[in-house]
């Protein structure tokens, strides 16, 4: 279509692949390096609050999305919450089947606005709930780098 | 002053799971052709901007912007690279047009998805870097967690939205240039396997190559080039929070504003009674009827009983996605919103084929930009140029 | 067709690396341009965001990623995206943004942030090449603005002498500019003298990567009499892409930005740039490419720029000051976040804002330019007092 | 600067700081694979290669003969309309000599590279490569150049399969 000739003999037909592969390092940010630094060092997870707008952002932002004031309040954060929605992953990235099912929650802790994204364990896919209450798991001390990944899970509170 | 915009040339090659024959450079230029043909125009001398919607990772270049112009005709004119989905490229034609430097402009967007061959990274590529993407696991759990809310605030059932699915991909098979037409039954979607429960794998809509052109014209030229020009009578665009930890999971809050911008616009104040039908996102099932909610064709939580009911069939109240849509027609991504305002234009024009409904005046086409983004766009397109 | 002003601009320090997050970088940038406004997030109808490559940030659709820290939260929120062109490209849009009637305000904001990708930016600029026809031969961007400066040099017999006294002067320029990165009072010889990266060009005669952000605020001509007595207005805009196939283009002269210069300095009523222009700001990421795209903003003839530029006419004091910000090449290059240094720098000159940099002979028009792509994309604007 | 600008906010960091932790970092290796359809121009371009010869695309209306060959004519916009061999040398109209490697690496021994335009397409049809069996001070803007091909058997279809372009030499 549109071209003047085209082939028809399939064999002609290239292909060329390639890729658009590099190393990344992301600095977590001026409210992302106290967030991180508050859950390595002390396992505490934190906010910070727009008084204006009454909300306290996990995690912590330096302005605040809806009115741009520029946030100083760190405020502490419970690691409890309610599961607010939840998915079970029966699929992996590579598209294959999981060996086991991962569960995504959104869980909104005590006193944050919102809810963060993290998996919960040590609980069956058919006995979760929204509105469950779930806390967080954290790693080790001296295995804490300073990530997301320094809280292993949510689990269901007992 | 405002200027009324007509959508006067449209081309597009059908949508496919893949196109090994043509390059990128070749698809695109098999549908501008088609659409300055239809048009009547020369693109070298007849059209003063062109505008193209891509982002770099779907394409496989660092600045894909480079690639654009030669097969657009589009050399040493002006031209530019919008990253957003095809509506985003229309709002910007349709600004252009607005402030008088403009009286022509072409948009493009297409689809090469079949030449990536890691979509599922990418997607993850687009997740928060330090708070998201390191917990892993394939992106589109996103969905899951949004199904489960939406059906949670609304009570929409799982069978409701594999109506959806069925709905769509039976509409496809009267659409000769869509991907995946099917005869579906409910149960063979809630049977498919559970990827992100409550998200099963016929939820989801699979992802086809395309590429869709079109030329937008002021009043004055429109006159000139065709017979049938369709009124571009309301666009808008809206980012809700790119946080997936402030959004509002049941609401589709970006299609809400976008709607309530593209109404205005075009003057529409009861969207149910002077929409005659609806080109809507379907990247997942369920969004087809949390988008529905979000224009206000329905109120929320009603979207799941109407298509049960058949509301938005082909001879419903509202047919929606008569297309096929995404999940019959094939996910095109950034081309998307332009399939579904290409069905528009199709429906209004008169040209649907099999699949052309009658006596419609007015119909309004939405897209999302998928996962993990919380953005979309609105247009409204009508055989009245409106106010 | 609406009048469109610039009402208020920010902008962050350009250094190899910061802290803050990409996000963070757009939210400094675009508070500070609307505190200087006088107006709060609450004003703002519409946001453009520009941004190059999401291979540097490492953020695919980065735009998305960045709509919140622009200001975006529940509003129009675009971005445009025209390689290295878009630092002037993002303000043309958010021209029409206002100009169209479609906002009142509209705020643009500019972000880059090449320290993610490691160990440099360059593996970025692998991919921005044909993947059959170039990337085979493992290139490296430096080896197109090579082969582009020795065609300029080849076609006009400019010495190399002349194009680093470019060099020389914006960087001593950025000595002025509280944000510059590679700010320094340098020789021509200490051009000619630093390291040969792909003769013709020196290290010294490339402008550093960087991370940073800028913001302007752009306002209809009512808000804008409302907002402030001391507006800078948008008289022109163009742009304009040339081919793909780069290496069937005779690179000694950017047509490209030549076709964009026109169509701004035609809606701005410009017949002599040459005369009309009082201040200029072309895209200097290397240093030839001021000269290049000096002739090419139709401010000299071609190959006269050199010339111009041995004479002291493109000095801070000259009858032409050109990139009296200190440009790419002093304050540094953190891509579409040029803008800081281009439409920015003009606005800021135009309104009498520029401080120390202040050019002294009273501007009242004034001119930038950003290039991009593959030596391909040019976006020109106009601004008037 | 302006009078309200007081400050200009930036954290700087060197690498140091990186690398040692002193701020906290995320690190990812994204996995991004792509097979692009070459399509009927550049799919008949590398076959051609894999021969050992360079092919152009005719546009009947400008008159031109385009390489790298394309299956539309920008300049005309509309397809072009046969295909024509070329000769395999050329003239060089831009040069370097380069330093750096593809990851900005720095190298003793210079690679020279360049664009050639190519005998038989019409004036300034070039694409880039190599040079070659030439002294870097030889090297000069106008000079004629000749490919030389990798051997039959080593070709696969690709630019590579030129080696580079050597100077042309007298009566060749």
């Amino acid at each position: 279509m549109a071209m003047l000739e085209k082939t028809t003999d399939v064999r002609a037909l290239r292909h060329w692949e390639g890729d658009m592969e590099a190393d990344y390092i992301y600095t977590t940010g001026i409210a992302g390096d106290k967030f991180f630094k508050e859950i390595k060092e002390n396992a505490k997870i934190t906010g910070t609050k727009c008084k204006k707008c009454e909300i306290v952002y996990v995690p912590p932002r330096m302005y605040c999305e809806r009115c741009f004031e520029n946030l100083e309040q760190w405020v502490d954060v419970s690691d409890k919450g309610i599961v607010h929605t939840y998915t079970i992953c029966n699929m992996d990235l590579d598209g294959s089947k999981m060996d086991k099912p991962v569960i995504m929650a959104v869980i909104k802790l005590d006193g944050m606005h919102g809810g963060i994204i993290h998996k919960l364990g040590e609980v069956n896919p058919e006995n979760v709930k929204i509105g469950m209450r779930v806390q967080a798991i954290f790693k080790n001390k001296k295995e804490r780098v300073g990530s997301i990944l320094d809280i292993k899970y949510f689990k269901p509170v007992k | 002053m405002v200027r009324k915009v007509a959508v006067v040339g449209i081309g597009y090659t059908g949508f496919s799971s893949s196109t090994p024959d043509v390059s990128w450079k070749e698809i695109m230029f098999q549908a501008a052709t088609r659409a300055y043909e239809d048009a009547g125009i020369n693109p070298r001398k007849d059209v003063d901007s062109f505008i193209t919607c891509a982002e770099d990772y779907w394409e496989g270049f660092s600045i894909f912007d480079e690639f654009v112009p030669d097969q657009l005709g589009a050399v040493l004119r002006p031209t530019c690279t919008v990253c957003g989905d095809g509506i985003y490229g229309l709002a910007n034609a349709y600004m252009q047009i607005q402030t008088g430097l403009m009286d022509v402009v072409a948009v493009e967007a297409h689809s090469k998805i079949s030449e990536l061959l890691t979509y599922n990274d990418v997607v993850a590529f687009a997740m928060d870097p330090i708070y998201n993407r390191p917990l892993g696991g394939h992106p589109y759990y996103i969905a899951g967690l949004e199904m489960r809310r939406y059906m949670e605030e609304t009570g929409t059932t799982e069978e409701q939205c594999a109506e959806v699915v069925k709905k769509n991909k039976e509409n496809a098979l009267r659409n000769p240039d869509a991907a995946y037409g099917a005869k579906m039954d409910v149960e063979g979607v809630l049977n498919s396997e559970k990827v992100f429960a409550p998200l099963k794998q016929l939820d989801i809509s699979p992802l086809a190559d395309g590429c869709v052109v079109m030329v937008l014209s002021s009043d004055d030229y429109a006159k000139k080039f065709t017979s049938k020009p369709i009124w571009i009578r309301g666009i808008g665009w809206a980012s809700d929070t790119p946080w997936l930890e402030t959004r509002n999971w049941g609401e589709a809050v970006y299609a809400k504003l976008s709607a309530e911008k593209a109404y205005k616009l075009a003057g529409i104040n009861e969207p149910k009674k002077e929409i005659d039908f609806a080109e809507v996102d379907d990247k997942f099932s369920y969004k087809e009827l949390q988008h529905l909610e979000a224009l206000g064709l329905c109120r929320k939580g009603e979207a799941g009983k109407l298509v049960e009911e058949g509301a938005f069939g082909v001879d419903g109240i509202l047919p929606v996605n008569v297309s096929g849509g995404l999940l019959g027609v094939g996910n095109t991504l950034e081309a998307s919103g332009l399939q579904k305002t290409l069905e528009l234009v199709l429906q209004l024009r008169g040209d649907a084929g099999k699949r052309q409904l009658k006596d419609v005046k007015t119909g309004i086409a939405q897209s999302w930009r998928g996962i993990p983004t919380n953005s979309g766009a609105v247009v409204i397109l009508g055989t009245d140029g409106g106010g | 067709m609406r009048d469109v002003a610039v009402i208020g601009a920010g902008m962050t320090m350009f250094r190899r690396r910061l802290k803050e997050t990409g996000k963070e970088l757009c939210y400094e940038a675009a508070k500070m341009a609307l505190d200087s406004a006088g107006i709060t997030l609450k004003d703002v109808d519409n946001v453009v965001l520009g941004s190059a490559p999401d291979a540097f940030d490492g953020i695919h659709m980065k735009g998305e990623n960045l709509s919140d820290g622009s200001g975006g939260y529940r509003k129009p929120y675009m971005r445009v995206f025209t390689g290295g062109g878009t630092g002037v490209f993002a303000p043309i849009a958010g021209w029409w943004h206002v100009a169209s009637g479609m906002a009142d305000i509209c705020l643009v904001v500019c972000e880059e942030k090449m320290s993610c990708i490691q160990p440099h930016p360059q593996a970025a600029f692998a991919h921005i090449w044909d993947p059959i026809l170039d990337r085979p031969l493992k290139p490296n961007l430096v080896w197109i603005f090579a082969m582009e400066m020795n065609r300029y040099m080849h076609v006009h017999n400019v010495s190399k002498e002349d194009i680093a006294l470019v060099a020389v002067k914006n960087k001593n320029n950025a000595l002025d500019h509280p944000c510059a990165q590679l700010a320094a009072k340098i020789t021509v010889d200490d051009v000619l003298n630093s390291e040969m990266m792909a003769w013709p060009v020196n290290k010294l005669d490339i402008s550093p990567p960087s991370d940073g952000a800028a913001a302007l605020v752009l306002a209809s001509k009512d808000m804008a009499s409302k907002l402030t007595d001391n507006p800078v207005w948008i008289s022109g805009v163009g742009w304009s892409i040339d081919s793909t196939m780069w290496t069937n283009r005779d690179l000694y002269f950017p047509e490209y930005v030549a076709k964009a210069a026109k169509m701004a300095y035609k809606m701005a009523r410009i017949d002599n740039p040459k005369k009309d222009i009082d201040v200029a700001e072309p895209y200097d990421p290397f240093d030839y490419k001021e000269l290049h795209h000096m002739e090419g903003l139709l401010l000299c003839d071609k190959g006269q720029a050199p010339i111009l530029t041995k004479e002291g006419v493109t000095q801070r004091d000259g009858d032409l000051p050109v990139c009296p910000s200190g440009g790419l090449l002093g304050v540094g290059n953190p891509i579409a976040a040029t803008m800081g240094v281009k439409a920015c720098e003009i606005y800021w000159q135009l309104s009498g804002q520029a401080g120390k940099r202040q050019v002294p002979n009273d501007p009242r028009t004034g001119v930038c330019q950003a290039w991009g792509d593959l030596m391909q994309f040019g976006s020109v604007m106009v601004m008037r007092k | 600067m302006t009078e309200k600008i007081k400050h200009f906010p930036g954290e700087k960091l060197s690498q140091k700081q990186i690398d040692e932790g002193e701020v906290t970092t995320v690190k990812h290796s994204p996995n991004v694979k792509y097979a692009w359809s070459c399509g009927e121009a550049m799919s008949r371009f590398l076959n051609e290669m894999k021969k050992g010869k360079l092919i152009g695309r005719k546009c009947n209306k400008c008159g031109r003969i385009l390489f790298p060959p394309r299956m539309f004519c920008e300049e005309c916009f509309r397809p072009t309309n046969e295909w024509v061999y070329l000769k395999d040398t050329g003239k060089i109209m831009t040069f370097s000599k380069s330093y750096l490697d593809t990851n900005a690496k720095r190298i003793k021994e210079p690679i020279l590279v360049g664009v050639i335009a190519i005998e038989g397409a019409s004036e300034n049809m070039g694409f880039m490569h190599y040079f070659g069996e030439m002294d870097p001070d030889e090297i000069k803007i106008g000079m004629r150049v000749k490919a030389v091909w990798k051997d039959e058997k080593e070709r696969e279809g690709a630019v590579t399969d030129i080696k580079y372009f050597r100077p042309l030499k007298e009566g060749e």
